[in-house]
């Protein structure tokens, strides 16, 4: 499998600098400082022509802002990005153009997601417009094409976003994405939303577009279950770092990082009946404010006094699975 | 918080300037002040007398450095017709509007916030509903007008209350109120009524919206849930989150009732600030209409920051060096 | 008892040579009196001067009251007149200096009760002048300034009523001085309250608010008239409404031909002037704008006055008249034109210029109307053109003889603009007549009174008949009162309680 | 053994909205035994929430129940003045709801809240309040309780206001506790801390549990016994065991085989066709029936409720009837 | 798919938001109300028995005559005349065009300033935002008067230099509404889409983000157009409104005010109701339209 797209060191930090104001009351002895959001730090990622990753976390450890790293909507404030191989700051407008196109992202919200002002046509149809995917009077033949693709009833053009259940709403935008003809989807949390009959629809549909056009997928996702069922590697974020990434196989199987393995247990499932639930004690921790050293390691059944002071770093459990955590890297005292 | 308030202060000293050279120059474009000081018949000799004597007969810009000049050292200009500073004299008729104007927000909080709240827990009843067509009235009718109309019917027909003026004024703390007797008050009433009647509008819609977008908000459903009484949830999870909006939007348009206290004020020879500036305007009373800006602007960006404070008060998620510009 | 007067205009100041303005004079008045004092007809009478005479052209010599106190009890002598005419000139800051009445004449003392004023050229005016000059005591208000005397220090004169406070935007409050040389005043304290809305002036008298109040508006004329509770006093007043046209520019920028483009200055014709005049309904404009309060005019001042033409009568409404006098003109289709005028500065000034509107629309002119803020107005009215000069060409305005004479009215509105000699300083329209200034410039020069006066009546014939400018009307000054109060109305538009009796 | 804590028959709550009404719960029935949780799943919109608000009263116009009966430790709870099922509510009978960032009054301190629901069932003064509130609080697993009271909730996280708001329900010992899917907004690790916390305290207490949720494995984790909510009616009810492994009814079946981590990864999901119709325009019939291989002429009525062995279902073509004799 | 049954029939988002503007009978009312009033206004010329504005037409002998009376040209003045003799009736007709044209017109223009700035300043933040935000703040300090008073004198009096007073004092409002709903929009997802979808900031903002932000100005539209219909007449009434020939329902207004202590009621009380009723029906559509376009009380 050709590599499609290479993430190395991303960082993205959103700083609330202070201002003049702030800096002046500083002089008068307030404490003002900058406060800096490490929403994703130092991330490594590969992702291969129709490949899925899955990405899991929970709340608030930058899964989606890593999303819209990849989708390019967010600049990294460090870090690269290779599409194909190119760096994307090096390449020339149409490349950056092809890039910017080759990356879509599908969101948690079908109904934020959609302009609740324009109909489903034009949802679909503007950008391959805009771009010169199809002209005007082709435009009809070829929303109709993606609507089918997607399997909805082309009559729906008219409609507004609001006048969609769910599962469709998911649709028109997966519709909308498929439409400038990507190669790489990033679905942040595309199901998390709907019912599960509907999500099972969805999932299949995912499933049959990757089939059918080759797409490859970076699968957002806080269920264990849709990861594991959906996806071909999986990569395990704790608040902004990536804590352990590899092959599903080996993740669910033989999980190396103590976050790894308390996820999978706390994970409900059909088959576990009146059980005790155990759990990982304590609260996750603000990015705001991370613990030092590994940012797991308050939390953490095996912590010793390294943990605390230092960021482990990744090694390879196994080929292509990778852990940062210092019970793998020589303990933890 | 310190911060906060030195950005408030930096915006405010930004608006005051622009304020100031805006007016300065918009009031030098309007006419030349001379012929509103002047009686109709002063000679030519009297008029370029004058013109000499404040200055009129040099170029704009010179009177501007002059201006600014009299400002760095501290003194912001004299009232062309008083001759008295003009700071002096508005900070002298400030208590007046202030009171005028605060009366007036507690008639609009005093009789809008039942009434909305009424309107807004009970959406279909008829009462709300002629509640909420009796509250367009209130901004409806131009000020002036429903002034004279409460003067007609209050003290000509019915002979209730004085038509006009102050009533007597005391003096606590340095501050003059005519608030605490009630010959004030009845003087006060009228007025602060003419003027509050936006507000009380205003309150009451507000009020109304806000109740019915709290009343459907989980945590009433919660507080029901737990078994408290309808009184204390209107009274205290409803009312508590509805007087964050409230609170913000009468201050700023504490504003607006400022700048309106100068029909209220003169339709009620109420002697207040604001029609000092509607005679300053009119005789091109520069010095006095640049310091009402000043003071104005001052005042409002006070109240603004006295409003923030509140806010964080009452919202206890908001925090001062948090909330941006 | 006390005595509540609302007053629709407010005075900038306590001190008597601050600004020379109607509502500053009033009410300080009150306080401090001149040597001469003139009466509800403006006619001089002895003030604190109890006598003077011409000794020669330039010389003229008085005699003080004897027993005039100060409030603070001192004697009023002859220093205190001179501390007073030095001071005038030399208030700081004053917006409107009385110094003109001042200018050129020295005093000698001749005993503590006796002085000469020596004038530099024949002064016509010397008695109307002293009549605005309020006597200051020497030793109270030496140094004093105008915030000083706002706040009552040195605030003292000879006149029937004390300082008490002036509050501005709300009242000025005298009480009785009990010292007082002449006869005894009937109000323990008088209130004067600032009430510049009119409607809000009559419901306060309808209230009970106040007792007394002044310009009483045209529209509540009547019907306070017809109410039992009031009682309405009224005189002619010497403040004449006028029209005023451009007469200094070939091409004025108000006038167009009917279709728009640029004709030459149809005012420069007398026979354009005169139909403008015949079209003005004066009786009309009287009686449904004015409501009756006012007069038809015929020249500056009405004839009661000395000085006036008792030949001139107001122009008859002649609209047929007017249309051929138009034709013979070389205007049978008329043309377009715009009256500019203030709002709000004279009584009912926009609706006056409407209706002038009206007629000179009837008589083919087609005419527009602009009012403006009076801010905005005089000062393009005196100066907003190029150069400097009046701006419009035709304006409405009104001007009161505060000497309660006519030649300051014929000097400023109708002499040829002079600035030197200061002359036509209020003549917009840059009338200018020769004949006309010759004999005014004599008469400006003659202190025997009767002879002025045929001068003053001569220039004011031959401007009249030149149509230097159209007068419409003289206002009539209105107080109503409480019932029971016997109100004096006065010709100048003061309001003084001394011309309220109980 | 005593009777049930809770005993709904026949329930029906219907809105009556501008265009139409709406049958959001119509002819359901359950009991609750003390200490049982029960666990009511269901898609969006299938009336898990309605029915939980019905039987606290809570429902508001143009809603209204419009038959059945609710008892409750044996009273009825149906046709009582609002007065008097204020009494109930937080008393006996307690309530928490889905978005922990929304049930706290953002504005009001946590103590005032807590306070205010002790004070509003018992008279006693403030400090004892305090006391019981700073004790529920340190039951759920709050650390320094007593500090923590003077908090506001935006100070808290998600999973700490969901277990403020368990501790509001647990302030007087309800029988039964009614959760409309209090865990569906919280993280993995969090939300296992909460049913860890919420089983333990079921189980010391005896309080009854009605657990509403969207999610089978969290329920089969946690219930005794389950009801499956379709379009306002329950279609199939029985034993956790015998529900989730030998479905009767299509949609349970449809549903369980929706749940990705039931699959070999990477397989077709067996997902329902269509969608959830809306409760506005109902098929006549058994409502799953558009949607139903299975369905044929007979599913033109609505299908009664079958009972077998304990279990309880509501179709005329039940999957499971082998294996549940056997 | 069997979807399609489940689905409510299409209805398009006007039809949507007639059906629910018109299931209130107040705001049904209004409406009508509002579009006698439009009616009237634009049928002055045919209706009015004056050309009030037509000094020829005018006679100042018919003034302050009461309801009923006969003018000198003949007709019946039913609503009386004013102080210079114009028929009250077809003033307030002609009055209520300028009326209405000042308000909408200045509602128009502000609302389009207003949206542009304050989107802009959303949609760009920091140096930007900052910049238009504080000539947002001076603005809503500065008082109206003044403004209008500089302007009038800079270019004298007329409804084209009272309309640019009215935006010059109200786009401010609409700057800031528009800010905080296109913050609120900017961070929605389907902006993000746009931006994702390669589509320029132009059109993101003007296609995308605008439309999504023109409910809460529509709503402050009706009470500023209503606002600004009372505001002309309050600077009338300080005399610094429109010209005195050509009154809108203002200038009638504050020129009646000084007879309405003289029993010459008619004067300014019809001029009044007419105001009256207009801003009510204005703003009972706009009570109406808040509800409905308001997403959240829409269950
Ligand atoms: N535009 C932004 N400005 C400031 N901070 C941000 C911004 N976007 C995200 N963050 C912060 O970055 C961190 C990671 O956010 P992100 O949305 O990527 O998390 P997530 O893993 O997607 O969480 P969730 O599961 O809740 O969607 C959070 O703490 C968030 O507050
Ligand atoms: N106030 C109301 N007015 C009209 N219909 C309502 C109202 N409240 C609820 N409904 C309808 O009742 C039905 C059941 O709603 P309910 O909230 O019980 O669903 P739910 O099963 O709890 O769904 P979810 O899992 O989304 O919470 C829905 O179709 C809903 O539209
Ligand atoms: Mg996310
Ligand atoms: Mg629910």
């Amino acid at each position: 499998m050709s590599e499609l797209l290479r993430l190395t060191g991303i960082s993205k930090r959103f700083t609330k600098s202070v201002d003049l104001a702030g800096r002046i009351a500083n002089v008068l002895g307030a404490k003002n400082v900058p406060r800096v959001v490490h929403a994703v730090d130092d991330v490594d990622l590969v992702v291969s022509a129709g490949e899925v990753v899955g990405l899991v976390g929970e709340s608030g450890c930058g899964k989606s802002t890593l999303g819209r790293v990849i989708a390019g909507i967010h600049p990294p404030s460090a870090g690269a990005v290779f599409w194909e191989g190119r760096d994307i700051n090096a390449m020339d407008a149409e490349a950056q153009k092809a890039f910017t196109l080759g990356v879509q992202m599908i969101f948690q919200d079908p109904m934020s997601s959609l302009n609740p002002r324009m109909r489903a046509g034009e949802i679909v149809g503007e950008a391959p417009r805009v771009h010169g995917f199809t002209d005007a009077q082709g435009q009809r033949a070829y929303v109709d094409a993606l609507f089918q693709q997607v399997g909805l009833d082309p009559e729906y053009k008219q409609r507004l976003p609001h006048q969609f259940s769910g599962g469709q709403r998911a649709r028109i935008g997966i519709a909308r994405a498929l439409a400038v003809k990507p190669r790489l989807l990033v679905c942040d949390e595309s199901v998390a939303a709907l019912d599960v009959s509907i999500q099972a629809q969805v999932l299949n549909l995912f499933m049959d577009l990757r089939e059918q056009l080759g797409l490859a997928y970076v699968f957002i996702s806080h269920d264990l279950g849709v990861v594991r069922h959906i996806a071909d590697r999986v990569v395990i974020m704790y608040l902004g770092r990536v804590v352990e990434s590899g092959p599903r196989a080996a993740i669910f199987g033989t999980p190396q990082h103590p976050y790894t393995r308390a996820l999978l247990e706390n994970v409900p499932r059909l088959d576990a009946r009146k059980r005790r639930f155990v759990t990982v004690k304590g609260e996750i921790p603000s990015p705001l404010d991370p613990p030092p050293g590994c940012h797991f390691h308050p939390r953490c059944p095996h912590a010793g006094p390294r943990c605390s002071r230092e960021v482990p770093v990744k090694t390879a459990a196994s080929q292509g699975h990778i852990v940062a955590c210092h019970l793998a890297d020589g303990g933890v005292d | 918080m310190l911060a906060f308030i030195l950005r408030r202060l930096m915006q405010a000293v930004f608006v005051v300037v622009a304020m100031v050279v805006l007016v300065f120059f918009g009031t030098y474009v309007i006419g030349d002040p001379v012929w509103m000081m002047v009686p109709g018949d002063a000679t030519i000799e009297q008029v370029g007398e004058v013109r000499r004597t404040f200055g009129f007969d040099q170029p704009v810009y010179v009177q501007f450095l002059h201006f600014l000049g009299d400002v760095v050292r501290g003194e912001f200009g004299r009232s062309y017709v008083h001759g008295t500073s003009a700071i002096a004299l508005i900070l002298a008729r400030m208590p007046a509007t202030m009171e005028l104007a605060f009366a007036a927000l507690i008639l609009a909080v005093v009789i809008g916030l039942p009434l909305g709240l009424f309107a807004g827990l009970k959406p279909e009843h008829p009462a709300a509903r002629a509640i909420m067509a009796g509250s367009i009235l209130g901004f409806s009718l131009p000020t002036f007008w429903v002034g004279l109309m409460l003067i007609m019917l209050f003290s000509v027909m019915l002979g209730w209350l004085p038509a006009t003026g102050r009533g007597p004024v005391v003096s606590i703390f340095g501050l003059e109120t005519s608030m605490l007797s009630l010959d004030g008050w009845r003087h006060l009433l009228l007025p602060a009524l003419n003027l509050a009647l936006l507000k009380i509008s205003l309150v009451i819609r507000l009020t109304r919206s806000g109740t019915r977008e709290a009343a459907l908000q989980d945590y009433v459903k919660f507080a029901r849930a737990k078994g408290l009484s309808q009184s204390r949830i209107v009274g205290v999870h409803i009312l508590k989150n509805i007087l964050i909006p409230i609170v913000t939007v009468l201050g700023l348009e504490f504003g607006s009732l400022v700048a309106f206290s100068v029909v209220t004020e003169s339709i009620f020879a109420w002697p207040g600030m604001g029609k000092l500036l509607l005679e300053a305007i009119q005789r091109l009373d520069r010095p006095l209409i640049v310091a009402y800006v000043m003071v104005v602007v001052l005042l409002f960006v006070t109240i603004n920051l006295i409003v923030d404070i509140l806010y964080s008060a009452l919202d206890p998620r908001v925090r001062l060096s948090e909330s941006e510009a | 008892a006390d005595l509540r007067i609302a007053l629709s205009s407010e005075p900038s100041a306590a001190d008597p040579h601050y600004h020379n303005l109607t509502p500053n004079n009033q009410v300080v008045r009150h306080v401090f009196e001149p040597l001469v004092f003139m009466d509800e007809f403006q006619a001089l009478k002895p003030g604190l001067a109890e006598s003077w005479k011409v000794i020669d052209d330039l010389t003229w010599e008085f005699k003080l009251r004897t027993g005039v106190k100060f409030h603070d009890g001192s004697p009023f002598t002859v220093d205190d007149v001179i501390f007073s005419l030095n001071r005038v000139p030399n208030v700081p800051k004053s917006p409107a200096p009385k110094t003109a009445y001042v200018r050129g004449k020295t005093v000698e003392k001749i005993d503590d009760l006796t002085f000469r004023v020596k004038t530099a050229t024949p002064e016509a005016l010397m008695l109307n002048h002293l009549a605005n000059i309020e006597m200051m005591s020497a030793k109270a208000a030496a140094g004093v300034s105008t915030e000083d005397l706002n706040a009552g220090k040195g605030n003292v004169g000879t006149g029937p009523y004390q300082f008490v406070e002036f509050v501005p935007g709300d009242r000025f409050v005298v009480k009785r001085f009990d010292g007082y040389w002449g006869a005894k005043e009937p109000w323990d304290k008088v209130i004067f309250k600032f009430i510049k809305s009119d409607p809000t002036r009559v419901a306060a008298l309808l209230s009970g608010d106040v007792d007394l109040i002044e310009t009483v508006p045209t529209a509540d004329a009547q019907r306070l008239a017809k109410e039992p509770k009031v009682a309405i006093a009224s005189a002619l007043s010497n403040r004449l409404v006028y029209l005023h046209m451009d007469r200094y520019r070939a091409e004025t920028p108000f006038v167009k031909g009917k279709d728009g483009a640029a004709i030459p200055n149809p005012f420069h014709n007398l026979k354009v002037r005169q139909a403008l005049t015949k079209a003005v309904n004066r009786p009309a404009v009287v009686e449904r704008i004015m409501e009756g309060e006012a007069v038809p005019a015929s020249q500056m001042l009405p004839d009661s006055y000395a000085g006036t033409s008792k030949k001139l009568k107001p122009v008859e409404y002649d609209l047929a008249g007017a249309k051929k006098l138009l034709a013979e003109a070389g205007y049978p289709n008329g043309f377009k034109l715009t009256i500019h005028g203030p709002n709000g500065r004279y009584t009912n000034d926009s609706k006056i210029i409407e209706a002038v509107a009206q007629m000179f629309t009837r008589l083919g002119i087609e005419t527009a109307v602009e009012t403006l803020p009076p801010a905005v107005f005089f000062s393009r009215a005196s100066a907003g053109g190029p150069d400097k000069q009046p701006e419009f060409s035709m304006i409405l305005a009104g001007w009161s003889a505060g000497t309660g004479e006519p030649s300051d009215s014929l000097k400023a509105l109708l002499g040829s603009y002079d600035a030197k000699l200061g002359r036509g300083s209020a003549n917009r329209g840059r009338y200018g007549n020769p004949a006309m200034d010759v004999v005014l410039d004599k008469a400006l020069a003659t202190v025997d009174a009767e002879k002025r006066a045929a001068l003053l009546a001569e220039a004011a014939e031959i401007a009249m008949n030149d149509v230097g400018l159209i007068p419409i009307h003289y206002q009539k000054n209105t107080w109503a009162a409480k019932k029971g109060l016997k109100v004096t109305p006065r010709t100048d538009e003061y309001t003084l309680a001394m011309s309220v009796k109980p | 053994m005593a009777g049930p804590v809770l005993a709904v028959d026949n329930l029906a709550t219907h809105f009556f909205t501008r265009d139409g009404v709406v049958k959001s719960v119509d002819g359901v029935s359950f009991e609750v035994k003390p200490g049982e949780v029960l666990g009511l799943v269901g898609e969006s919109g299938s009336g898990k929430s309605v029915t939980g608000f019905s039987i606290l009263g809570l429902i508001d116009p143009p809603g209204r129940i419009v038959g059945g009966s609710i008892q409750l430790n044996g009273e009825e709870l149906v046709g009582r003045s609002e007065s008097e099922m204020r009494k109930v509510r937080g008393k006996s009978l307690a309530m928490i709801f889905q978005d922990p960032m929304m049930t706290l009054n953002p504005v009001l301190r946590i103590d005032t809240q807590m306070i205010e629901a002790v004070l509003a069932h018992d008279a006693v003064s403030e400090k004892a309040a305090r006391a019981r509130a700073a004790e529920a609080l340190g039951m759920v697993g709050i650390p320094a309780p007593e500090e923590r009271l003077f908090a506001y909730p935006h100070q808290f996280s998600g999973g700490m206001r969901q277990r403020v708001a368990i501790a509001i329900a647990l302030l007087h010992r309800p029988s039964l506790i009614i959760a409309d899917e209090p865990t569906t907004a919280l993280d993995v690790t969090i939300q296992s801390q909460i049913l860890a916390e919420v089983q333990r305290i079921c189980a010391e207490s005896g309080t009854a549990l009605v657990w509403i949720t969207h999610d089978l494995a969290v329920v089969a984790g946690l219930a005794d016994r389950v009801a499956v909510m379709y379009a306002g009616r329950i279609v199939e009810q029985g034993g956790v065991d015998d529900v989730l492994d030998r479905p009767c009814h299509p949609y349970t079946q449809g549903l369980i085989g929706s749940v990705p981590g039931a699959h070999p990864a990477g397989a077709r999901l067996h997902a329902i066709p269509g969608s959830t119709p809306s409760l506005k325009h109902l098929p006549q019939g058994c409502a799953f029936a558009p949607r139903c291989t299975r369905a044929d002429a007979a599913c033109a009525v609505a299908p009664p409720i079958t009972m077998n062995q304990g279990r309880a279902y509501r179709c005329f073509h039940p999957a499971a009837q082998a294996g549940a004799s056997a | 798919m069997s979807e399609v049954a489940a689905l409510p029939p299409p209805e398009s988002a006007f039809g949507r938001f007639a059906r629910r503007f018109i299931e209130d009978r107040v705001a049904l009312i209004g409406l009508g109300l509002l579009v006698v009033v439009i009616l009237v206004a634009l049928l002055a010329p045919w209706i009015a028995p004056q050309n009030p504005y037509d000094l020829a037409s005018v006679d100042v002998m018919d003034s302050r005559q009461p309801p009923g009376s006969h003018a000198g040209e003949g007709f019946t003045m039913w609503l009386g005349s004013d102080g210079v003799g114009r028929d009250l009736l077809s003033g307030i007709l002609y009055g209520l065009r300028i009326s209405l044209t000042v308000g909408i017109v200045s509602g128009v223009l502000a609302a389009s300033l207003g949206l542009m700035l304050g989107l802009l300043a959303a949609y760009a933040g920091g140096r930007t935002e900052t910049l238009i935000m504080r000539v947002v703040d001076l603005q809503l300090a500065l008082p109206s008067v003044l403004v209008a008073l500089i302007l009038v004198a800079l270019l004298g009096k007329g409804v084209d230099k009272i309309i640019l007073a009215l935006v010059v004092v109200q786009w401010a409002y609409y700057a800031r509404t528009v800010r905080a709903s296109a913050l609120v929009e900017r961070r929605k997802e389907y902006v993000e889409a746009a931006r994702s979808l390669g589509l320029s900031h132009a059109r993101t903002m003007l296609r995308h983000i605008l439309p999504n932000c023109l409910a809460p100005v529509i709503v402050i539209a009706t009470v500023q157009t209503a606002h600004a219909i009372s505001l002309e007449a309050t600077l009338s009434f300080l005399g610094v409104g429109l010209p005195q020939t050509e009154p809108s329902l203002g200038v009638l207004i504050a020129n009646g005010f000084q007879y309405m202590l003289s029993g010459k009621y008619w004067i300014s009380f019809f001029p009044g109701l007419a105001l009256l009723v207009t801003i009510v029906a204005i703003n009972l559509v706009g009570d109406r339209l808040r509800d409905v376009l308001n997403p959240r009380l829409e269950r």
